[in-house]
C-alpha cells in the first residue's frame, strides 16, 4: 500500500524507463554495444543503394579484368575498392552491403512466417487441446528431430530440380523464406503452447470464461500478451538461426544465386579461392555475417536474462 | 513395459510411412524414369509399352504400395548415375558419414557435460566468462564458416592437417573402413569433426548450465545443502543427474540437426560420406539416391529418437515405463 | 546454558540498487529441549530466521551483522565448510513442501544413507539399519520396502514422515522446522505435528517452529516469538502470548481469527497491510496500522520492554494496558 | 428432497442432482492399451473427482463446502461455474438446466452468477490495468453503455470494495495479495451477479487479510443480497461463514447440515475426525481423531463406503455398500452406516 500511495502517477515514459527491462538494458554495456552495432548494420544495409559505389547486380558496372583485389591495406590492391573484389570483379563492399540487405531480408521476414504460423498454431493447440493438440504436436516434434535444415535442403533440392536452376535463381528469395519459415514453425507453436497451458492454469482464463467472454477474445486479449516474453525472447534467436541457415543453404548452392548474392553464397564462391590466397573473398563476409549473428544472439542472451521465460525444452 | 515398446513402435512405423510417402511423391514428380533408362531415341509407342511394364500408368495409390513393398524389402531403386541399387551406393557412404558423426559426438559428450557444470557451478569466475562468452561465439558461427576457417588455419598457413577426404581408412567388414585405426585416419577425421561439433557443443554447454543453475536453486538442492552433504555429492549427484534428464530428450532430437549439418562438413572438407552424395545426385537430378537418402536418414532419426525415448523412460524414475504399459 | 544464543542477528538483501533490511536485530535464545515457535505473516521475517541460523541464506540475501551462539559456539561468520559438520548433524531443518524438499531421482534409501554417511564413518548397510529404525519410529509401515522407494512413490504426509525421520538421523540438538505442515491436508498436520511434539519431547531435541498458524504454535511450543516486518514485537511464554497478548499487532491477529467472533458477525480486523521490506516506516513498523498509535510512535523505534510476563516492543503497552484494565473494571 | 432447512420462505437457487465427474486419465487409443497375461487389452483408468453429489443452495445462504485435498470441493465449484462439464447429472440454477447449454445460451446467466478465485495472484490478468480489467466485463455485458456509464460503474464498484478509484491506472502487481483480491470481487461484481461462487477466497491470504476479505464478503451479502457457494478447507472460517455445511470425501457428500448443528453435533465419523484436528488456539493439549492411513486416490473408487478404509466405526457393510445421505432428527443429512445403525465408536 505504502509502495503505490507514496509516489505520484508516473508517465509512460517514465514507466518505460524505470521498468526492469529498460534499467537492466542501460546497466549491460553487451547489450548496448549489441544493439548499437545491430542498428548500424541494419540501416547500412537498409540504405545499400545510397552507400554503396557500385550496383553489383548491375553487369555493365562489373569488369572481369578487376577481379580478385585485395583490400586497400593489403599489396596490389586498387583505392577504388575499399575492401577488394571478388573472383567476377565486383567491388566487395558494394557486394557486402547488398548481400547483407538480403540476409536480413531473408531472416526476418522468415521469422515474420515462423511467427505467424507458430503463434497461431501454438495458441490454438495450447487453447483447443485434446486430439487436436496431441497431432499437432506429433507433428512438430517430428519435423523437429528432422531438424530445419534437413527439411529445407531436402525442399530446396527437389524444387531446384523440378523447376531448373534458372527459374529457382529467380524466386530463390521466396523460396528461401518459405522454406525456413515453414521448416521452423514448431519452435514457434512449442513454446506459444507451453506458455498457453502455462497461462491457461492461471485463474485469470478461468475468471474471463466465468465472465463470459469467447475463446477468441480469450486467447487474443488475455494468454496472447502474457505469453508475450517468451516470444520475444525466441524471436532473437530465431532470427540468428534464419540468417545462418539461408547462408548455410546457399553456400550448399541451394539458395541465393552468386549473381545475386547473399553473404552465404558470397562467402561460397569465395571457398574456391581460398587455396590461391584470395582469402577475402570468404574472410570479410564471413566476418560480417558473424558479427551480426553474434550481436542478435547476444541481445537475445540479454532478453532471456532480463525475461526470464520458462521456455519450452527438449 | 512390453507395451510402452511397441506403443512406440506404432508411433515409429507411422512416421516412416509418412516418411516413404512424401520419398514417393517426390520419385513420382521428379524426373523421367524412362529417360534414363533409355533415352531419347525411343519411339513414341515403344515409350507407352514399356511404361506399361513398368507400372508406370498405375493408379498413384497401387504404384505407392508396390514402392513400399519395394522398399520393405531394401529395394530403394536404382541411381541413375550409379547404375547400382541405390540402397547401396547410401550403405558404401554411411559408414564415413557415421564416423563423422561418432567423432563429433565423442567432443560433444566429452567437453560439454564438464563445461557445462563448471559454468553453472561458478558462474561468475572468469574462465565460466570466457567459456560462456566463447559459447555464444561458437553458436554465432555457421559450421560451413567455422570449416573454412580452420582449413585456412590448419592446412592452408600451418600445414599440419589434411584439409579433405578421408585418408588412410582401414578395412573393417561389409562396407565399413574406418578412421580411427591409424595416425592418417585421425589426422583426416579431426578437422571434420570439431567442424561439426562446433555448432552443437555450444548449444549444449549452455543447455547444460541452464538446466542445471536451475537444479541448483530447486528445494531439494538446498536439502541437501541443509542435510550438510557435501557440495561435490550435490553437484555430481543431486544435481546432475536431475540436469541430465532433459539434456537427453534435447539430445536426442539433435541426432537429426547432426545428420544435416553432416552435409555441410563433408560439402567443405569433401568427406565421402552420404551427405556428400546427397547434394551431388541433387545436381545430377539422381532422383531415386534422392529418394533412398530420404528414407534412410528418415530410419536413422526415427531409430535414434525411439532409443532415446527408451533410455529416457529407462533413466528418469518418476516416468514408469511399467506402469504406462501394464 | 543455553543450547542457542541469537544476539542482534540482522539480515539483509541486496537490491537492484539499494539493500533492504530483512531481520532486524533480533535477539532471542533457546534452551535444550526447548520447544519455540515463530509465528508471523508472510514477509515478517520469519522463514530468513530460519535459513540464516543454518547460514542458509541465498543470494541475494546475507547476515549483515549479529552473532548466533549455538551449543557455545559462534557460528553466524562461518564459511559453507565449517558449516557443513553442523548442518543435518547438530542442526536439523524440515522443510515446508514435502512434495519438493526429497531429491526426484534418488530413492530414500540413498538419500537417507548420504545424509548419515556425510557425518559418521558408516558403512551402506549400517547406516541402512540406522535408516530403518528412524523410520519406524516415524511410524512409516514396512520401512524397509521404502528405502528402494522414489519420492513420488509415497504420499505428501509419508513424504514429510520421512523427512522428520531424516531430522532426526543423527541425533540433532535443533530442529529448525519451517512450516512443517502448511502444504499438507488438515488431519494428515494434526498427525505430523502430534509426531513432531512426540519425538522432540521424548529425545530432548529442541525444536524451532516457524508457522504462521497461531493455533499450531499454541499446541506445539512452550514459546513464543511474533515477528512483524523483519522484527521480534513480543517474545514470551506462548500461554502468556495467547492468553494476554500484549503488543497490538499480536493482540489483532488472535482477534481476527474467526472463532473469536460470534458467526455472521464482522471480524476484527486489522487495517492496511504489512510494510514491504523496501517502505518499513521510521519508528514503530506496526504505527500506520495501529488504532493506538501516537506521534511517538510514528518518530522513535520502540525497545523492548518487559510487560506482563512477555516481552514487548511497543511504546504503549503500558497505558494500553491501564486502559484495558480501566475499561474492565468500569 | 426434504427441506432441511427451517426457514421456508427461501427458495432455491442452485440445485445439483446426482453430479458426476470424471477425468479420464489415458487419451487416445494407445494410451488405453494394456499388455496383461500375454494379450492386450484395453483399459480406462479416470480420477472420479465428484460421484453423485445432490444439494441445494437456498436464495440468500452461504453454503460453504468443505474437504481437504482432492475431494472434489473445487471440482464441484468448477462444474457449476461451467469452467467444466460434469459426467453425469444435472445443474439446475434457479429452475434452468445450465449444465447442457452452449456458451451462448449462458451469456445471460452469467451475469448473475459470479466466480471469486483462490489465488489472487493469479485471478488478474497481470497485462491489464485494474480499469480495463473492471471495464471489460461491464462493456461485454451492456454493449449500449456509454462511455461515462461504465466509469461511473466500475468507480462504484471499487469504492464499495475498499479500492481507491484513483488507483485504477495501475497494474496489478502493484498491488498486494489482499487488495488483489478485492479486485478479483469487485470484478466478479461489476455484472451485478446475485451467486457467487468463491472457491478458497482466502487461502492464500495471511491472517490480517483472510479477516478483511471475510469482512468485505460478509457486508457485499448483506448489501447486494447475495448468495454464496462457499469452498475452504478451514473449519474455523466455515463455522463464521457458512450458513449450511457440507463435508465431502473422495467426491461424495458426508454430511450436510446447519452450520451450528454440524459444529455442536458432528455425525460422520470422518467429520469428527476433521473437527478434531483443527489445531485450537486455547487449548494446548492435541487431542485429534487419528485416522488410519491416507486419503485414497480418487483413481480407484472402493466399492463400498469411500471413508472405510480410514474408519474406525467401519464394518463389512460398509466394505461393500455404498452409504447414501439419510436425514437425522436435528435435520442434518449423514451418509454412513454406522449413524443409520447407531453402532458408533468414539
Amino acid at each position: 500500500m505504502s509502495t503505490v500511495a507514496t509516489n505520484p502517477e508516473p508517465s509512460r515514459f517514465e514507466r518505460i524507463w524505470n521498468s526492469n527491462m529498460a534499467y537492466s538494458f542501460r546497466r549491460n554495456p553487451v547489450a548496448v554495444v549489441s544493439l548499437a552495432i545491430f542498428l548500424a548494420i541494419a540501416i547500412m544495409s537498409l540504405l545499400a543503394p545510397v552507400i554503396a559505389p557500385f550496383d553489383p547486380y548491375d553487369p555493365a558496372q562489373i569488369d572481369i579484368m578487376n577481379s580478385e583485389y585485395p583490400p586497400v591495406w593489403v599489396d596490389g590492391s586498387e583505392p577504388e575498392f575499399i575492401l577488394g573484389t571478388d573472383d567476377q570483379g565486383r567491388d566487395l563492399w558494394s557486394t557486402i552491403l547488398y548481400g547483407t540487405r538480403l540476409s536480413l531480408l531473408i531472416g526476418l521476414c522468415a521469422v515474420g512466417l515462423q511467427a505467424f504460423l507458430g503463434i497461431s498454431i501454438g495458441l490454438i493447440a495450447g487453447y483447443i487441446g485434446g486430439r487436436l493438440d496431441s497431432l499437432l504436436m506429433r507433428l512438430a516434434d517430428i519435423q523437429l528431430s528432422f531438424s530445419t535444415l534437413m527439411v529445407a535442403i531436402i525442399f530446396l533440392a527437389v524444387t531446384q530440380a523440378m523447376f531448373g536452376s534458372e527459374t529457382f535463381n529467380q524466386y530463390a528469395v521466396f523460396f528461401l523464406i518459405a522454406v525456413i519459415g515453414v521448416a521452423e514453425w514448431p519452435q514457434y507453436a512449442r513454446t506459444v503452447r507451453a506458455t498457453v497451458l502455462a497461462e491457461k492454469k492461471k485463474e485469470y482464463v478461468d475468471s474471463a470464461r466465468v465472465l463470459g467472454f469467447g475463446p477468441l477474445r480469450i486467447m487474443v486479449r488475455h494468454i496472447l500478451p502474457n505469453s508475450l516474453s517468451p516470444i520475444f525472447v525466441i524471436s532473437t534467436v530465431q532470427v540468428a538461426n534464419a540468417i545462418i541457415s539461408e547462408a548455410s543453404l546457399s553456400f550448399l548452392g541451394l539458395g541465393m544465386p552468386p549473381s545475386q548474392p547473399s553473404l552465404g553464397s558470397l562467402i561460397s564462391s569465395g571457398f574456391d579461392y581460398i587455396f590461391s590466397g584470395s582469402w577475402w573473398i570468404t574472410a570479410i563476409p564471413g566476418v560480417v555475417l558473424v558479427v551480426l549473428v553474434l550481436v542478435i544472439n547476444l541481445l537475445g542472451d540479454w532478453m532471456r536474462d532480463v525475461l526470464n521465460p520458462k521456455l519450452y525444452k527438449g | 513395459m512390453l507395451a510402452y515398446l511397441v506403443k512406440r513402435l506404432f508411433q515409429a512405423i507411422a512416421v516412416m510411412l509418412a516418411i516413404s510417402f512424401i520419398g514417393f511423391a517426390i520419385q513420382d514428380n521428379l524426373g523421367d524414369p524412362l529417360r534414363e533408362l533409355v533415352g531419347q531415341s525411343v519411339s513414341e509407342e515403344t515409350r507407352q509399352q514399356l511404361r506399361d511394364e513398368l507400372g508406370l500408368n498405375d493408379s498413384f495409390l497401387t504404384q505407392y504400395v508396390r514402392f513400399l513393398g519395394n522398399a520393405v524389402q531394401g529395394d530403394l531403386g536404382t541411381s541413375y548415375f550409379f547404375k547400382e541399387p541405390a540402397l547401396d551406393v547410401i550403405m558404401k557412404k554411411l559408414p564415413a558419414t557415421l564416423e563423422l558423426v561418432l567423432g563429433a559426438t565423442l567432443i560433444i559428450v566429452g567437453l560439454s557435460v564438464p563445461l557445462g557444470v563448471y559454468t553453472a557451478i561458478k558462474p561468475n569466475s572468469i574462465p565460466s566468462k570466457i567459456i560462456m562468452g566463447a559459447s555464444i561465439v561458437g553458436i554465432s558461427i555457421p559450421v560451413f564458416l567455422t570449416a573454412i576457417l580452420m582449413i585456412y588455419v590448419f592446412s592452408v598457413e600451418l600445414h599440419w592437417l589434411p584439409s579433405y577426404g578421408r585418408g588412410d581408412v582401414v578395412h573393417v567388414f561389409g562396407y565399413w573402413d574406418t578412421n580411427f585405426a591409424n595416425v592418417d585416419g585421425w589426422a583426416h577425421i579431426l578437422l571434420p569433426s570439431i567442424a561439426l561439433a562446433s555448432i552443437m557443443l555450444p548449444l549444449f554447454v549452455r543447455l547444460i548450465r541452464a538446466e542445471m543453475m536451475e537444479v541448483l536453486q530447486s528445494e531439494y538442492v538446498k536439502y541437501a545443502k541443509a542435510k550438510g552433504i557435501h557440495p561435490g555429492r550435490i553437484y555430481f549427484v543431486h544435481a546432475l543427474k536431475n540436469t541430465l534428464l532433459p539434456v537427453i530428450t534435447v539430445g536426442g532430437v539433435q541426432i537429426g540437426t547432426m545428420v544435416a549439418y553432416t552435409i555441410l562438413t563433408e560439402t567443405v572438407f569433401q568427406w565421402p560420406g552420404m551427405g556428400f552424395m546427397f547434394l551431388e545426385a541433387v545436381n545430377r537430378v539422381d532422383t531415386p539416391l534422392i529418394v533412398a537418402y530420404l528414407i534412410v536418414v528418415g530410419f536413422i532419426f526415427v531409430v535414434t529418437n525411439t532409443i532415446v525415448d527408451l533410455i529416457y523412460g529407462l533413466v528418469n524414475p518418476t516416468v514408469n515405463l511399467a506402469r504406462m504399459g501394464a | 546454558m543455553s543450547l542457542l544464543s541469537v544476539r542482534d542477528l540482522t539480515v539483509k538483501f541486496a537490491m537492484r540498487d539499494q539493500t533492504v533490511t530483512a531481520l532486524d536485530q533480533i535477539s532471542f535464545d533457546l534452551g535444550k529441549g526447548e520447544r519455540l515457535g515463530i509465528v508471523g505473516e508472510s514477509g515478517a521475517g520469519k522463514s530468513i530466521t530460519g535459513f540464516a541460523l543454518m547460514n542458509l541464506l541465498s543470494r541475494p540475501g546475507f547476515i549483515d551483522s549479529g552473532s548466533i551462539n549455538f551449543e557455545g559456539r559462534e557460528i553466524a561468520g562461518l564459511s559453507d565448510k565449517e558449516m557443513r559438520p553442523i548442518r543435518g548433524n547438530r542442526m536439523a531443518m524440515i522443510f515446508q513442501d514435502p512434495m519438493v524438499t526429497l531429491n526426484p531421482v534418488l530413492t530414500i534409501g540413498q538419500q537417507m544413507v548420504e545424509t548419515l554417511q556425510a557425518h559418521r564413518k558408516l558403512s551402506k548397510a549400517d547406516a541402512e539399519q540406522i535408516s530403518i529404525m528412524k523410520l519406524r519410529e516415524v511410524y512409516i509401515p514396512s520401512p524397509e520396502d521404502r528405502l528402494g522407494q522414489y519420492p513420488h512413490e509415497l504420499s505428501g504426509g509419508m513424504r514429510q514422515r520421512i523427512v522428520i525421520a531424516m531430522a532426526l538421523l543423527l541425533e540433532p540438538e535443533l530442529i529448525i522446522a519451517d512450516e512443517p505442515t502448511t502444504a499438507l491436508d488438515v488431519t494428515i498436520q494434526a498427525d505430523i505435528m502430534e509426531l513432531l511434539l512426540e519425538l522432540c519431547t521424548s529425545n530432548m531435541v529442541g525444536l524451532i517452529l516457524i508457522t504462521h498458524d497461531l493455533g499450531v504454535v499454541s499446541q506445539m511450543t512452550e514459546r513464543t516469538l511474533v515477528m512483524y516486518a523483519g522484527r521480534i514485537i513480543e517474545a514470551g511464554k506462548t500461554r502468556e502470548i495467547i492468553n494476554d497478548p500484549q503488543h497490538p499487532y499480536t493482540q489483532g491477529l488472535i482477534n481476527a481469527l474467526p472463532q473469536q467472533t460470534l458467526p455472521g458477525q464482522r471480524l476484527k480486523q486489522i487495517p492496511g497491510n504489512m510494510p514491504g521490506l523496501t517502505a518499513i516506516p521510521d519508528g514503530c513498523p506496526f504505527a500506520p496500522r495501529c488504532q493506538y498509535a501516537i506521534d511517538n510512535c510514528r518518530r522513535t523505534r520502540p525497545e523492548t520492554v518487559s510487560y506482563a510476563n512477555v516481552e514487548v516492543a511497543c511504546h504503549e503497552v503500558n497505558r494500553l494496558h491501564n486502559t484495558v484494565l480501566e475499561d474492565q473494571s468500569a | 428432497m426434504k427441506d432441511i432447512v427451517n426457514e421456508t420462505a427461501q427458495d432455491t437457487i442452485l440445485e445439483l442432482k446426482n453430479l458426476e465427474k470424471r477425468f479420464e486419465l489415458d487419451k487416445g487409443f494407445l494410451e488405453k492399451l494394456r499388455f496383461k497375461n500375454g494379450k492386450f487389452t484395453t483399459e480406462e483408468r479416470a480420477v472420479h473427482a465428484v460421484n453423485n453429489v445432490s444439494l441445494e443452495v437456498k436464495r440468500g445462504e452461504a453454503l460453504c463446502v468443505v474437504g481437504e485435498s482432492g475431494c472434489g470441493k473445487s471440482t464441484v465449484a468448477r462444474l457449476v461455474a461451467g469452467l467444466l462439464d460434469p459426467s453425469g447429472g444435472e445443474i439446475h440454477y434457479d429452475g434452468t438446466r445450465i449444465d447442457n447449454k452452449s456458451r451462448r445460451e449462458l451469456m445471460s446467466m452469467r451475469k448473475k452468477m459470479q466466480m471469486i478465485f483462490q489465488n489472487p495472484y493469479a485471478s488478474l490478468n497481470p497485462r491489464m490495468t485494474i480499469q480495463q480489467a473492471l471495464e471489460e466485463p461491464v462493456r461485454y455485458h451492456n454493449p449500449g453503455m456509454s462511455r461515462s456509464d461504465v466509469r461511473a460503474k466500475v468507480a462504484e464498484v471499487m469504492q464499495s470494495v475498499g479500492v481507491d478509484p484513483t488507483w485504477a491506472s495501475r497494474y496489478p502487481h502493484e498491488f498486494s495479495g489482499g487488495q488483489r483480491q478485492r479486485i478479483a470481487i469487485a470484478r466478479a461484481l461489476t455484472v451485478d451477479p446475485e451467486f457467487i461462487i468463491a472457491d478458497e477466497p482466502i487461502s492464500a491470504l495471511d491472517v490480517s487479510i483472510q479477516a478483511q476479505v471475510l469482512n468485505l464478503m460478509l457486508e457485499a451479502k448483506d448489501e447486494r443480497g447475495l448468495t454464496y457457494l462457499f469452498i475452504t478447507h478451514d473449519l474455523s472460517v466455515v463455522q463464521h461463514f457458512g450458513t449450511r455445511v457440507v463435508v465431502l470425501y473422495l467426491g461424495s457428500v458426508c454430511e450436510l447440515s446447519d452450520t451450528a448443528t454440524l459444529f455442536n453435533n458432528p455425525k460422520h465419523p470422518y467429520t469428527k475426525a476433521l473437527l478434531s484436528a483443527v489445531p485450537q488456539l486455547k487449548d494446548d493439549k492435541p487431542n485429534h481423531i487419528r485416522l488410519k492411513g491416507e486419503i485414497p486416490t480418487p483413481i480407484n473408487l472402493p466399492t463400498g463406503c469411500p471413508f472405510a478404509s480410514r474408519c474406525a466405526s467401519a464394518d463389512n457393510r460398509c466394505l461393500s455398500e455404498k452409504p447414501r445421505p439419510l436425514a437425522q432428527p436435528d435435520g442434518a443429512m449423514v451418509a454412513c452406516h454406522a449413524v443409520e445403525e447407531g453402532r458408533q465408536t468414539g
